[in-house]
C-alpha cells in the first residue's frame, strides 16, 4: 500500500436510475463529500454495481492511488459483496471498502428531497470517518460436511431429496406422518391439466424409498438441532409405530388378522371420512410400505388385553412389537433444507358459515377425498346425510384475505375451487346447479385462466360475492330443510338467498400451529404471518438468514404444485452449491482479546452463546476461539476495560460513524 | 435542519438480522417514515456499548433508538437480552442525568416488521420533537461559557493554540 | 364487590319488567348494586345519528360519576346502553381528539374520567362473576318442561365482545341450562330484531321481528328469552301488526331474568310477568313435573 | 311511454373530497381498504330493502358520489346492529361508517319530507340533551306530532296495551342537574366550533339514479 | 551549584487527602526534598500567589495539582501553574477525572447552596445568609471567589500533560512518576502514569471468581459480610475493579472492600461508568423486564456507584438539563 499512511478515499454515490437520484440530490452529496478530510475522490454515477461502475473503481485505485472505498448505494445485504470484489480487483484489500444505504433506507422511505439529502450526507460522512479505521481481513473459511437433511415429506421434500440424492449427496428425510406423500397424496386431481394426483406423486415416492442415498424416516421429528452453516448436529426423534420397519414386508396380513373385524376408526388420511383399524397403512401406495400400530384405539396397546391376532399372522417375521420405545438419532449434516408444508384453515373458526354445525358443509379437503375413486366413497359425491346433493355451493377465500383470520390471499384456492366444481360436475347428477362465490378470480399461471373459462362453459354458476352466512333457518318454501346461502351478487346488485344441499368451503393456508418452534429450532425468522421469511423476496427465496438452511415449498408461503416443485429445486441447487464447493466464506466480523490489555476479569467468558470465549489458566486471559465466534460483539460491549475488539466493528469505527451521522447539520 | 425549523436527529443502532432487514423491507416495500433517523448497524444489539449511547447524546442526538430480535429470536440466541439489561438500568439511570426516558428506546423489531420500523421511527420522532432538541454540543458549550473570561485574561495567545485534553 | 347500576331510560319505562325481575334476583344471590346517583340518559344509537361526540360525552357523563364514586364495574341491563357506554370508552381510549373533548366537557362539572370503569352486561357479571354453581344452588323450581329460545339480539355482542364469543354467544345459553330449561337450536340467536327501526319505517322493522317469532315458533320453542329491553318491547309488542300483515305469531318473550325469578321461585307477579302482551303460560305446580 | 332518467356519472357529479373527510372521522378510517367484498350486505338484515347496498354505499363514498349517498334509504335503514361491522373481513366500522353519513345529511338538511328518523333521531337528542333522560312514549307522541300525527290514533291499541301493563309512563323523567349536563354539551359545540366542517357543498345538478326497492 | 529542578504542589476542590499522600511518601520524601526544588507548596510552605506570579514563565519544571475545579480561584490557579509550568500534572483522581466533588454535578449550583447554608439538618440560618462574592466594610472590601455552575477535571481547563490516578495516588505509583519525571523517562504526553490494565489482574482474589459468574442479586457492602477470600462481585457486591485501571496493589480489597473505581478507566474506554454498567448488566440471570429490575434494583444508585469519581470526565459529564450563566433559580 501507500508509504505515507496518508488516507486517500473514494466516495461513489450512486443514482440507482431514478430509485436514488430521483429523491436525492447525489451531485450536492458528491460535491459535500468531496471536502471532508480524507477524501481524495468523489463521483456520482448512474449504476455503480454495473460492470462499468465496478470499473470505475478499479480503475481509480489505480488512478489516484486510492486506499480506501466507499459506495453509497443500495443495502449492503444486496451488494457489499460487490464492491468489495471490485475494492479487491482494483488491488486493495476488499475490507477497505464500506457501503452506505441511502435506498432502503433513505430515498425509498422519504418524500422530501431537502431531507433525504441531508440525510445521505450524514450517513456518508460517517462512511467516510469510518473507513479510514478499516484494517486489511480475510474472509473465514468453513467447511461443510456433505449430508444434507431434508425436513418434511411432501412433494417439496421428496423433490429435493431425490434432487440431491440423484447427484450423489446423501440425504436423511425425516417425515412427521407415518408416509410421505403430504397433502399431495390426498388430492384427486391436479389443476389445470386434471392428471391424477397420485398417478404422478407416487412414483416419486417410490424412488425415495428405494433409492440408497436416501435415508427414510417418517414418524419422525427433529428435536433438536446444534451447531452452524457446514457443521449441524441434529437430534432426529424417532416416534414408535410398534412395528420394526425392517422386518416388515408390508404384507397387511396383520390388518386382516385384527381383533376388529371391521376398520372403526376415523381414518386421518380421509379427512375422517372414512374408517381404519388399529393397526393400519395411512393408504395402499404409503411409503415406506410398512402398518403401524395406533396406541389410542389398539386394545393391546391401551388396555393390555388383546388376543394379539396381528402378531400371530405376522408369524416369524416378528415385525410387531408392543414394546418398542422411542429413538433418539443423532446426524451430523452440512445443509438442512426446510420443507414442512402448511395446515389448512380451521374452518369452525367461521362461525357464520357453520362448518362442525351443519353436517353438509364440507371443506376442499374432504371433498378432493369424496371425488376420488380410491377414497371413501369410492368416487361418489354422497352426503353425510347419504343424499346425493342438487344444489352445490363453493366458497372461496374461507380463512384467507380476511383481517380477522388470515391476512394473505392462499394462491391456490380460486384454482381448486374451479377444479373441484369440475369435478364435482363430473361425478353429480348433470343437473346439478354448482355455485362458486369469489371476491376475485384469480387465476395467473399457465393454462390456468384457460381452465377458468372451461368452468364457465360448463354450466358453473360464478357469483362474486362474499357469502355472509350459510344457514339453516328456511324464510321461503324451496328453502325448507337446505342450507341457505346469503350473499350479495355484487355484479347483479342485488342481495340473494340461494339453498343448496351441500357447501364446499375452500379453506385457506396458514403455518403450522408449531411453525414458531420450528423457526427457532433452525435459527430462522418468519414473516408477520408465520411462514418462514426467505433472505430476500426476489434475490435469495430459498435462503434463509440462516447459512446452510434452506426453505422450499409452503413453509415460506402458499403456492400451488409446480411452484413448489421449482422452489424444491432451486433449495436442492443451493445445497449442492455449497456441498461442491467444500466451503463457505463468512464475515471476517470475530472478535478477538488483545491479551496484553485483558487483565482477566472474567466477565465475558459466560456470555458467549457458543462458548468461544475461554479463560486460559496458565496465561490468566480470555482468549476467543475464532473458529467459533460468530461475530455477535456481545462480549466487545462487556468488556470492561475495552479489551476485546471485534473486526468490522471497532470501537472507534462505531464511534467515527455516530460522529459521521451527527456531523451534517 | 430543514428550513429551519428544528427537528429531532436520531442515531439507531439496528442489529443485522431483524431490524436493519426489516427497514430494508420498509423500503422495498416504499413504506414512508420521518427523515430524522441514521442507522448504524451492527450485527447484533448485544453489540451495543452503551458508551455508544451517550456518546451519540454526547454528539448531538436528540434520541437514540436501539432495534433488536424479539426475544427468543436472536440469531446469536441471547444477545437481545443483554441489551435489555443494559437498557434497563439506562433508563433509570439518564433521567438521573437529566435525558427523559423517551430519548432512548429499545424496539423488539422481526425481519418482516417493516411497518413496525416505519411505526418506532415515526412515534419516536413525534415523542422526541414534543421533548425538544437535547443539543448536547452546546451545552457543553453553554456550560464552558462561564471560564471564558478568565481564560481570556489568563491565557496567552499561543497557549490558545493548544487543544485541550477534553 | 360491589356494582354500580345503571338502569338506563327504557328500564323506567317500557321495560320495567326488566328491573322488576333483575334486582330481586340480584338480591336473592347476594350481589349487591347501588343506582349511580344522577344518572341521564347514555344517548342511545339515536343520538350517535346527530353528533357522535356529544353522544360520547352523554355517555361519559355517567361513567366519570360512577368512577368518582369509586366503582369499578357499572352495570347496564339495557343492550343499547351496554353498547354505547362501551362505545364511549372505546372512543376516548383510541381517538386522542375525542378523548380531550371529552374530557374539556367534563371539567365543566368537575368530573373525570380515566377509563378506569369496565362496563359490564348482567349477564357477565351472573355468569363470569357470580358463576353457575352458585346460581345452581339456588333454583327451586327448575324449568325443566320449558323449550326455551335464548334470543341475545345485536348490541351485546356487536361490536364489542367483552365476555361472549361474537358469533355465537353462550353466556344466557349455559344460564338456562343451569336453570334446569331446555334449550333450542335457534340460528338467529344474535340477529337484530329492527327494534330501533319499527317506530319509523314499520316495514322493514316488523319483518325483522316477524322473522324472529316465526322461527322461534317453528322450532317449538315455548318462550323465547331476552337479555335487551328494547328486544323485548319490540318483540312483545307489535303482535297485531304482524298477525295483519303476515300470520299470527303468539309465542311469550321474557326476560331471562324473569326466568331466573321463576326458577328461583319468586311470585310471577313480582317479577313483572303480568306486564308481557302474550302471557306465559303458569308453570305446573313444583314437583309435579320433576 | 317510459320515464328516462340519467345514470352515466359524469366527473362533476363528484363532490371531491368527500369521500376523503368521510375517512378521516374516527373509526371511519378503514374504509379505504375495502375490497368490495359484499359480505356487509350478506348479513345485513336490512339490505332487503336498501336501495343501495351498504356495500355500494361504500364504493359511492370513497369514489365522492356524495349526494347519492346522503339521499340514499340506506343510511337510514340501518338499524346500527354491527353484524356487517364485525364481519368485515377489511374490519370496516361500516356501522360508524352509516352514522357518520347520517349525521352529515342531517346537517345538511338532505332528507325526504316528514321522513322520521332524521326526526326521531332529533327529537331524542332534545330530550336527552334537556331532561337529562328519555321517555319513550313522550318521544314517540313528539315524533308523530312533528311527522304524521294522524298515525297517533293508529297507535291507540298499543299505547292502551302499554298503560294496562303498567308500562306507560304519565310524566317525563328528568335528572336533577340537567345545567351541568348543558354545560357540558356547550363546551363541546365551542371546541367543534375551532374546527367546523366545510361549508355545505353545492349539489349542482345532480339526478338522483333511484333503483327499485329490492322487496324479497 | 548546579540548580535542582523547581517544583510545585497546589491543591483545589479536594479534601487534602493528596496532600496527605505526598507526606506520607514518609522518608522518601526527604530524598524528594534533596534532589528537587519546592517552589510552591501552600498546604507545607508559606508561598503566596504573588510569589508564583513573579516567577518566570515555565520556570517551574513540574506542579503536581491536585483537586477539582470548582471556583474561579481555582480556576485562575490552574492558568497561572500551567503558565509557569513546564509540565502540569493531574494529581489525585480529582484533578484527573473531578473526583468526588464533581458528584456535585447531579445539582445545581442553587440547590447545593441552598442546601448547604439553607436545608441541611445541622443549619441554622433564619435570615437565610449566604456568603457574598464581594463584601465591604469600613472602607475594605473583601473579595470571595466565585463557585462555578459546573465542576471540571483540570484539563477541561487547561492543556495537562500527565495524570496520576487514585483517591489518593498510592505512595509507589507517586515515587514511580517523580522518579520518571526526574529520570526524563517520561511515556507521550497524556499518558496516565500507571499500568493500562484493569485491577483484576493484580487483584489477590482473582482465582475465586468463576468463569460461569451471573448475577441474581446485588449486595451492598455495609450491609454484607463478606468473605476476605472471595471475589467481591462473585459475593454479589459491585466491584469497579474489572473496570478501573490497576497499579494500587488492589488496596481496598486488601481492606476487603470492594473497588470502587478512582483510577478511572483503560486508555481504552471512553467512559467508565458506562462501560461497568455493560459489564455487570450483560451478566444478569433473569431474562423478563420484572426480574431484571428486581436484581437492578440492589444497585440504589447507579450515578453514584459507577461515576464516583470521574462524573465530570464521563460523555455527559453533567446531569444534562441544570441550569448555567445565571439561569439559577429555576432548578
Amino acid at each position: 500500500m501507500d508509504n505515507n499512511n496518508e488516507i486517500r478515499i473514494g466516495f461513489y454515490i450512486c443514482h440507482c436510475g431514478s430509485n436514488i437520484a430521483g429523491m436525492v440530490d447525489v451531485a450536492d452529496v458528491a460535491q459535500y463529500v468531496e471536502k471532508l478530510p480524507g477524501v481524495a475522490l468523489s463521483r456520482h454515477y448512474k449504476y455503480m454495481c454495473s460492470d462499468p461502475g465496478q470499473e470505475l473503481i478499479q480503475q481509480d485505485i489505480k488512478d489516484h492511488k486510492l486506499n480506501r472505498v466507499v459506495v453509497a448505494s443500495c443495502s449492503p445485504l444486496l451488494h457489499e459483496h460487490t464492491f468489495r470484489q471490485a475494492t479487491e480487483k482494483g488491488g486493495l484489500n476488499p475490507f477497505f471498502f464500506h457501503m452506505v444505504n441511502i435506498r432502503e433506507h433513505d430515498s425509498w422511505v422519504h418524500t422530501d428531497r431537502q431531507a433525504a439529502t441531508e440525510k445521505a450526507k450524514a450517513l456518508a460522512s460517517a462512511a467516510i470517518q469510518r473507513v479510514a479505521y478499516h484494517k486489511p481481513l480475510e474472509m473465514k473459511k468453513v467447511p461443510i460436511h456433505p449430508d444434507v437433511l431434508v425436513v418434511g415429506g411432501g412433494i417439496a421434500g421428496i423433490h429435493a431429496a431425490l434432487t440431491l440424492a440423484n447427484a450423489g449427496k446423501k440425504v436423511y428425510l425425516v417425515e412427521r406422518d407415518p408416509t410421505i406423500g403430504g397433502h399431495m397424496a390426498r388430492f384427486d386431481k391436479t389443476f389445470p391439466t386434471l392428471d391424477c394426483a397420485a398417478c404422478i406423486l407416487t412414483p416419486k415416492m417410490s424412488a425415495v424409498g428405494s433409492n440408497p442415498n436416501i435415508t427414510l424416516w417418517s414418524y419422525s421429528e427433529v428435536a433438536e438441532v446444534k451447531g452452524y452453516v457446514g457443521n449441524y448436529k441434529v437430534t432426529v426423534r424417532r416416534k414408535p409405530r410398534y412395528v420394526h420397519e425392517d422386518l416388515c414386508v408390508g404384507c397387511q396380513e396383520c390388518i386382516k388378522a385384527c381383533v376388529y373385524k371391521e376398520p372403526k376408526f376415523p381414518d386421518e388420511f380421509n379427512e375422517g371420512l372414512g374408517k381404519r383399524k388399529p393397526i393400519y397403512i395411512p393408504f395402499p401406495q404409503a411409503t415406506p410400505q410398512v402398518v403401524l400400530i395406533d396406541p389410542e384405539t389398539c386394545l393391546q396397546l391401551k388396555l393390555g388385553k388383546c388376543k394379539q391376532t396381528c402378531v400371530a399372522a405376522c408369524a416369524d417375521r416378528q415385525a410387531i412389537d408392543f414394546h418398542q420405545k422411542e429413538e433418539l438419532k443423532q446426524i451430523d449434516v452440512g445443509t438442512i433444507i426446510l420443507a414442512t408444508g402448511f395446515k389448512t384453515f380451521d374452518a369452525k373458526r367461521l362461525a357464520a358459515y357453520g362448518y362442525g354445525v351443519h353436517q353438509n358443509v364440507y371443506t376442499a379437503l374432504e371433498v378432493e377425498r369424496l371425488v376420488n375413486a380410491s377414497g371413501p366413497t369410492g368416487g361418489e359425491v354422497v352426503l353425510r346425510d347419504g343424499q346425493k346433493p342438487k344444489a352445490i355451493g363453493i366458497i372461496h377465500c374461507v380463512g384467507s384475505r380476511d383481517e380477522k383470520t388470515n391476512r394473505w390471499c392462499s394462491r391456490v384456492c380460486c384454482m381448486y375451487s374451479l377444479k373441484l366444481a369440475h369435478l364435482l360436475k363430473e361425478h353429480s347428477d348433470p343437473a346439478t346447479e354448482i355455485y362458486n362465490f369469489y371476491i376475485d378470480m384469480r387465476t395467473p399461471g399457465k393454462g390456468y385462466d384457460e381452465f377458468y373459462d372451461k368452468l364457465l362453459d360448463e354450466g358453473v354458476h360464478f357469483i362474486r360475492g362474499r357469502v355472509g352466512e350459510v344457514t339453516d333457518w328456511a324464510f321461503t318454501p324451496e328453502e325448507e330443510g337446505k342450507l341457505v346461502m346469503r350473499v350479495e351478487d355484487t355484479l347483479a346488485g342485488y342481495v340473494r338467498r340461494i339453498p343448496v344441499d351441500m357447501v364446499v368451503l375452500a379453506t385457506g393456508l396458514e403455518p403450522h400451529t408449531d411453525a414458531q418452534a420450528v423457526r427457532r429450532m433452525f435459527n430462522m425468522s418468519c414473516g408477520s404471518e408465520g411462514f418462514f421469511l426467505e433472505r430476500h423476496p426476489k434475490l435469495a427465496p430459498v435462503s434463509t438468514f440462516t447459512d446452510g438452511v434452506f426453505i422450499a415449498g409452503c413453509c415460506q408461503g402458499p403456492k400451488d404444485i409446480p411452484d413448489t416443485v421449482a422452489q424444491a429445486g432451486a433449495a436442492a441447487a443451493e445445497a449442492m452449491a455449497l456441498i461442491d464447493k467444500k466451503y463457505i466464506e463468512q464475515e471476517p466480523n470475530t472478535a478477538f482479546v488483545d491479551e496484553t490489555d485483558c487483565s482477566g476479569c472474567k466477565s465475558c467468558v459466560p456470555l458467549c452463546p457458543y462458548s468461544a470465549i475461554s479463560f486460559v489458566e496458565d496465561k490468566k486471559k480470555a482468549v476467543i476461539n475464532e473458529a467459533l465466534c460468530k461475530g455477535c460483539g456481545t462480549c466487545v460491549a462487556a468488556c470492561p476495560s475495552g479489551s476485546i475488539h471485534q473486526n468490522l466493528f471497532e470501537d472507534e469505527e462505531i464511534f467515527k460513524e455516530i460522529e459521521g451521522v451527527l456531523a451534517y447539520d | 435542519m430543514t428550513n429551519g425549523e428544528w427537528t429531532p436527529r436520531i442515531v439507531a443502532f439496528f442489529c443485522n438480522w431483524c431490524t436493519y432487514t426489516a427497514a430494508d423491507l420498509a423500503g422495498v416495500s416504499r413504506l414512508k417514515y420521518a427523515a430524522n433517523v441514521r442507522i448504524i448497524r451492527v450485527m447484533c444489539s448485544g453489540r451495543v456499548d452503551p458508551q455508544f449511547i451517550l456518546e451519540a447524546f454526547a454528539k448531538g442526538a436528540d434520541g437514540v433508538l436501539i432495534g433488536g430480535c424479539h426475544p427468543n429470536d436472536c440469531h446469536y440466541s441471547e444477545g437481545n437480552y443483554k441489551m435489555l439489561r443494559r437498557f434497563q438500568l439506562l433508563r433509570r439511570m439518564l433521567p438521573e442525568m437529566g435525558i427523559e426516558n423517551d430519548r432512548l428506546r429499545l424496539e423488539w423489531i422481526s425481519a418482516a416488521e417493516g411497518e413496525k420500523v416505519k411505526w418506532a421511527i415515526n412515534d419516536m420522532v413525534e415523542k422526541v420533537q414534543a421533548l425538544g432538541s437535547l443539543g448536547m454540543p452546546g451545552r457543553f458549550q453553554d456550560w464552558d461559557q462561564e471560564m471564558k473570561s478568565l481564560e481570556q485574561k489568563m491565557t496567552t495567545p499561543e497557549e490558545k493554540e493548544v487543544a485541550y485534553a477534553h | 364487590m360491589k356494582y354500580a347500576y345503571y338502569p338506563g331510560c327504557s328500564l323506567r319505562g317500557t321495560g320495567r319488567a326488566y328491573e322488576e325481575s333483575l334486582l330481586p334476583v340480584f338480591k336473592a344471590l347476594g350481589v349487591e348494586w347501588q343506582e349511580i346517583e344522577d344518572w341521564n340518559c347514555c344517548g342511545a344509537t339515536a343520538y350517535m345519528a346527530v353528533d357522535e361526540v356529544k353522544s360520547c360525552v352523554l355517555a361519559a357523563r355517567n361513567l366519570a360519576i360512577a368512577e368518582k364514586a369509586g366503582y369499578s364495574d357499572i352495570v347496564a341491563p339495557c343492550s343499547a346502553c351496554y353498547l354505547v357506554l362501551n362505545k364511549a370508552r372505546h372512543y376516548v381510549e383510541e381517538s386522542k381528539a375525542i378523548a380531550n373533548t371529552v374530557r374539556r366537557a367534563l371539567k365543566t362539572a368537575n368530573l373525570t374520567y380515566n377509563c378506569k370503569v369496565k362496563v359490564r352486561h348482567p349477564l357477565d357479571v351472573l355468569v363470569n362473576d357470580v358463576g353457575l354453581d352458585r346460581i345452581k344452588k339456588r333454583v327451586t323450581r327448575p324449568l325443566r318442561e320449558l323449550k326455551v329460545v335464548p334470543y341475545y339480539g345485536c348490541q351485546i355482542v356487536r361490536p364489542y365482545s367483552t365476555f361472549d364469543d361474537q358469533a355465537n354467544p353462550t353466556a344466557m345459553d349455559r344460564l338456562l341450562n343451569a336453570l334446569g330449561a331446555e334449550l333450542v337450536y335457534y340460528p338467529l340467536k344474535t340477529r337484530c330484531c329492527g327494534g330501533s327501526l319499527t317506530g319509523t319505517l314499520p316495514e322493514p322493522g316488523l319483518l325483522c321481528t316477524y322473522i324472529l317469532l316465526k322461527e322461534a315458533i317453528k322450532r317449538q320453542a315455548d318462550v323465547m328469552s331476552t337479555c335487551c329491553s328494547l328486544c323485548q318491547f319490540n318483540l312483545d309488542a307489535y303482535r297485531d301488526k304482524i298477525a295483519a300483515k303476515w300470520e299470527p305469531v303468539e309465542i311469550p318473550v321474557v326476560f331471562f331474568s324473569q326466568l331466573m325469578g321463576l326458577a328461583f321461585g319468586l311470585p310471577a307477579e313480582q317479577i313483572g310477568l303480568q306486564r308481557g302482551f302474550a302471557p306465559m303460560k303458569p308453570l305446573p305446580a313444583p314437583g309435579v313435573a320433576a | 311511454m317510459i320515464e328516462l332518467t340519467r345514470t352515466i356519472k359524469y366527473e362533476a357529479d363528484r363532490v371531491k373530497g368527500f369521500g376523503h373527510d368521510v375517512m378521516k372521522v374516527p373509526g371511519c378510517e378503514n374504509l379505504e381498504s375495502c375490497i368490495q367484498c359484499g359480505t356487509c350486505s350478506g348479513v345485513c338484515p336490512l339490505s332487503i330493502y336498501m336501495d343501495y347496498s351498504p356495500r355500494q354505499v361504500m364504493a359511492l363514498t370513497r369514489s365522492d358520489f356524495k349526494n347519492e349517498v346522503l339521499r340514499s334509504h340506506t343510511i337510514w335503514l340501518c338499524a346500527s346492529c354491527y353484524a356487517c361491522t364485525v364481519e368485515c373481513p377489511r374490519q370496516i366500522r361500516i356501522t360508524d361508517i352509516m352514522y357518520e353519513l347520517k349525521q352529515r345529511a342531517i346537517q345538511e338538511g338532505i332528507y325526504p319530507k316528514r321522513f322520521p328518523i332524521p326526526v326521531l333521531a332529533k327529537e331524542f337528542s332534545h330530550m336527552a340533551h334537556s331532561w337529562g333522560r328519555v321517555t319513550e312514549n313522550w318521544l314517540v307522541m313528539r315524533l308523530f306530532l312533528k311527522t304524521n300525527w294522524l298515525a297517533i290514533f293508529k297507535m291507540w291499541k298499543l299505547g292502551l296495551g302499554l298503560i294496562r301493563s303498567g308500562r306507560f309512563s304519565v310524566r317525563p323523567d328528568k335528572i336533577k342537574r340537567r345545567r351541568e349536563l348543558q354545560k357540558m354539551m356547550e363546551m363541546v359545540d365551542n371546541v367543534a366550533l375551532s374546527a367546523l366542517p366545510p361549508a355545505l357543498a353545492n349539489n349542482n345538478n345532480n339526478h338522483s339514479n333511484s333503483k327499485g326497492n329490492g322487496q324479497h | 551549584m548546579p540548580t535542582k529542578p523547581k517544583i510545585g504542589f497546589y491543591w483545589c476542590a479536594s479534601c487534602g487527602g493528596c496532600e496527605e499522600a505526598v507526606v506520607d511518601l514518609a522518608e522518601d520524601i526527604l530524598g524528594v526534598v534533596e534532589a528537587v526544588d519546592i517552589v510552591f507548596w501552600p498546604v507545607a510552605m508559606d508561598f503566596k500567589k504573588k510569589d508564583v506570579e513573579a516567577m518566570p514563565d515555565k520556570s517551574i519544571v513540574a506542579t503536581l495539582l491536585n483537586g477539582a475545579i470548582r471556583s474561579s480561584e481555582q480556576e485562575e490557579m490552574a492558568h497561572l501553574l500551567r503558565r509557569k509550568s513546564q509540565y502540569l500534572i493531574a494529581y489525585g483522581s480529582c484533578a484527573h477525572m473531578g473526583g468526588i466533588p464533581s458528584l456535585a454535578n447531579q445539582f445545581s449550583r442553587e440547590q447545593i447552596l441552598k442546601f448547604v447554608y439553607e436545608e441541611a439538618p445541622t443549619v441554622v440560618n433564619d435570615q437565610k445568609t449566604r456568603p457574598m462574592l464581594q463584601f465591604e466594610e469600613k472602607g475594605r472590601v473583601v473579595h470571595l471567589p466565585e463557585l462555578r455552575h459546573v465542576v471540571r477535571s483540570l484539563d477541561q481547563v487547561v492543556d495537562v500533560d500527565y495524570y496520576v490516578p487514585g483517591c489518593p495516588p498510592t505512595a509507589k505509583i507517586t515515587k514511580q512518576a517523580v522518579a520518571a519525571l526526574l529520570e526524563g523517562k517520561l511515556p507521550p504526553k497524556g499518558s496516565v502514569l500507571a499500568p493500562d490494565i484493569a485491577l483484576c489482574e493484580q487483584c489477590p482474589r482473582k482465582e475465586s471468581k468463576p468463569t460461569d459468574l451471573s448475577f441474581t442479586e446485588f449486595k451492598r457492602p455495609h450491609w454484607t459480610k463478606l468473605d476476605p477470600t472471595k471475589c467481591l462481585l462473585a459475593q454479589g457486591v459491585v466491584c469497579m475493579g474489572p473496570a478501573t485501571r490497576g497499579g494500587c496493589e488492589a488496596a481496598c480489597i486488601q481492606g476487603n472492600m470492594p473497588c470502587t473505581g478512582c483510577f478511572g478507566p483503560t486508555s481504552r474506554v471512553k467512559d467508565q461508568g458506562a462501560k461497568m454498567l455493560s459489564s455487570i448488566c450483560s451478566n444478569i440471570a433473569p431474562k423478563e423486564e420484572k426480574e431484571i429490575n428486581q436484581v437492578l434494583s440492589g444497585i440504589p444508585d447507579p450515578v453514584g456507584t459507577f461515576y464516583r469519581y470521574g462524573l465530570a470526565k464521563s460523555l455527559l459529564r453533567r446531569k444534562v438539563n441544570l441550569p448555567v450563566n445565571g439561569k439559577d433559580a429555576a432548578v
